[in-house]
């Protein structure tokens, strides 16, 4: 009974608190000064056509390094709950369909997720949309081949290494620029190209590979295999 | 035609949430929570946001999903209730 | 004229995601929801389609394919999980 | 936009209210993800303009009165981040569910009875 009118409580509470959010509701119609700010700055001055990523790089750069921070800690956290226990992994082979189908899907699911990081100042993709295509890429030969072995020497490698390389262009930025994680180490080029913005597209690839050797390795872990 | 497309998806969405608490089996619940976060992208798009819609599908749709399958594949081996 | 025919497409659309949903409520084994909801994330990729041609913007056409990739992936999950649950 | 903003705060409710109510471990973790979705929603309709499109510079947006035809990037980058973030949180709520059926043999929240008040 008590349990119902604490539950009935809370419910009420949350519901008071958002009310006023809905009822004195206006639709802005024109950017704040900070978002101005970031606009203008993102194409006039960094060349990025995706003022999101420049947030995120740039503006933000510092967040971002704290959440793949929480990310790998995360990693790290499902890795130790989850040791070796590897006999709990579906034993049932795919089909030949599957097989047969997934040995071709894969290595285009790869090149997707190259383009939809390499690209991420353009387009709506970057480093996190990236990472995941790339996991699924590797999620979907673990679950088309039961035989399937994961090097997870060379994963480890990559996701060190990548993490190594942001940090290393974050204090880069620190030396020979304004401040940390500045991407004025590389000359703009020209608005719109591939080799633009600076080292925006660098920064992105290596938290695409870090977010994707990451994520792999949650999959792997919880998918069973040791 | 946007705003009957918001009104449409946010009438499934909210079912699909009722049905995710409701639903016996919990496969039928991760299926339910998985519609939510495909229909949420669509929504994100409306709303001018593409970055977090291309997340939403591939992150809230796919690979949440999936982690919750293996969950629930390591809880329930031996067992074929449904 | 075109506008029109775009338009009648979306209702269209919208209806058949709220046939599959039923189905996906009412779908009294596994499969039939899994098949459901492969059905419905594919009616959905079209209307992101029509709103990328709506709002003029031929970059959205991006996330019709990561999402399309992503539907793939979580059926196959669903679906080798069904099979190893015997 | 007013009407997803009702949509999220209803998804929010009705995740919390999942989460208070449900005695079964993963539908609670269902309800968070139910949650989370609804306040992501709430962020990015507040980040909304009338009438404008996405901030990303191409042929279908001007470059030199951008400000005037775009929306609030902050909310979006706030929200990618979060969405990742959530990802993690739920992997590892799940391993230790999957570690407490492995001590208990029981999803059932009622069989936990050791932090009980």
């Amino acid at each position: 009974m008590i349990k119902k009118v604490v539950v009935l409580l809370s419910i009420i509470g949350l519901i008071a608190i958002f009310m006023p959010m809905i009822t004195q509701f206006q639709e802005r119609e024109n950017l704040n000064e900070l978002a101005t700010d970031y606009v203008n700055g993102s194409i006039h001055e960094l060349g990025t056509p995706n003022v999101v990523t420049s947030v995120i790089v740039t503006y933000r750069g510092l967040d971002t390094l704290g959440e793949v921070t929480v990310l790998f800690l995360a990693t790290v956290g499902v890795g130790f709950l989850l040791k070796g226990k590897s006999e709990d992994k579906i034993e049932i082979s795919a089909s030949e369909l599957l097989e047969t189908t997934s040995s071709v899907l894969v290595a285009m699911i790869m090149v997707l997720g190259i383009y939809i990081f390499t690209h991420g100042h353009l387009t709506p993709g970057g480093g996190f949309q990236g990472g995941v295509v790339i996991a699924s890429g590797f999620l979907l030969m673990l679950l088309s081949n039961v035989n399937a072995k994961m090097n997870h020497s060379i994963m480890h490698f990559v996701e060190s290494l990548s993490g190594f390389a942001y940090v290393g262009i974050g204090v880069t930025g620190l030396v020979l620029t304004v401040g940390f994680l500045s991407p004025k180490i590389l000359p703009l080029g020209n608005f719109g190209d591939l080799f633009s913005a600076g080292a925006i597209p660098v920064i992105y690839s290596l938290v695409g590979l870090k977010v994707g050797s990451e994520l792999t390795s949650i999959l792997v872990t919880m998918g069973g295999e040791k | 035609m946007i705003p009957g497309i918001i009104i449409g998806l946010g009438v499934i969405m909210i079912a699909a949430a009722f049905a995710a608490i409701y639903f016996k089996s919990l496969l039928a619940s991760i299926i339910a929570a998985g519609v939510i976060s495909l229909l949420a992208s669509v929504i994100y798009l409306i709303l001018g946001s593409p970055d977090v819609a291309m997340t939403e599908a591939s992150i809230g749709s796919g690979l949440t999903t999936v982690i919750f399958l293996f969950a629930l594949h390591r809880v329930r081996k031996g067992k074929s209730d449904d | 004229m075109a506008n029109t025919l775009y338009n009648v497409a979306a209702i269209i659309a919208l209806i058949s995601i709220g046939l599959t949903f039923i189905r996906m409520l009412l779908g009294p084994t596994a499969a039939d929801r899994a098949v459901a909801l492969d059905g419905m994330t594919i009616i959905t990729i079209s209307l992101i389609v029509y709103i990328a041609y709506y709002m003029n913007r031929i970059i959205y056409l991006d996330i019709a394919i990561v999402y399309a990739l992503m539907s793939f992936i979580g059926v196959v999950a669903i679906a080798r999980y069904l099979e190893g649950r015997k | 936009m007013i009407s997803t903003l009702i949509l999220g705060i209803a998804l929010l409710i009705i995740g919390f209210y999942a989460m208070l109510t449900q005695k079964n471990l993963i539908k609670i973790v269902i309800g968070f993800s139910i949650a989370d979705t609804g306040t992501h929603i709430i962020i990015v309709s507040l980040g909304y303009l009338r009438g404008k499109t996405a901030p990303i510079i191409d042929n279908a947006v001007n470059a030199v009165n951008a400000v005037q035809e775009v929306v609030d990037p902050i909310p979006s980058a706030l929200v990618l981040t979060a969405i990742v973030i959530g990802l993690a949180v739920t992997a590892v709520m799940l391993s230790f569910i999957v570690e407490m059926y492995k001590k208990n043999k029981s999803l059932s929240i009622d069989d936990y009875q050791e932090l009980k008040w």
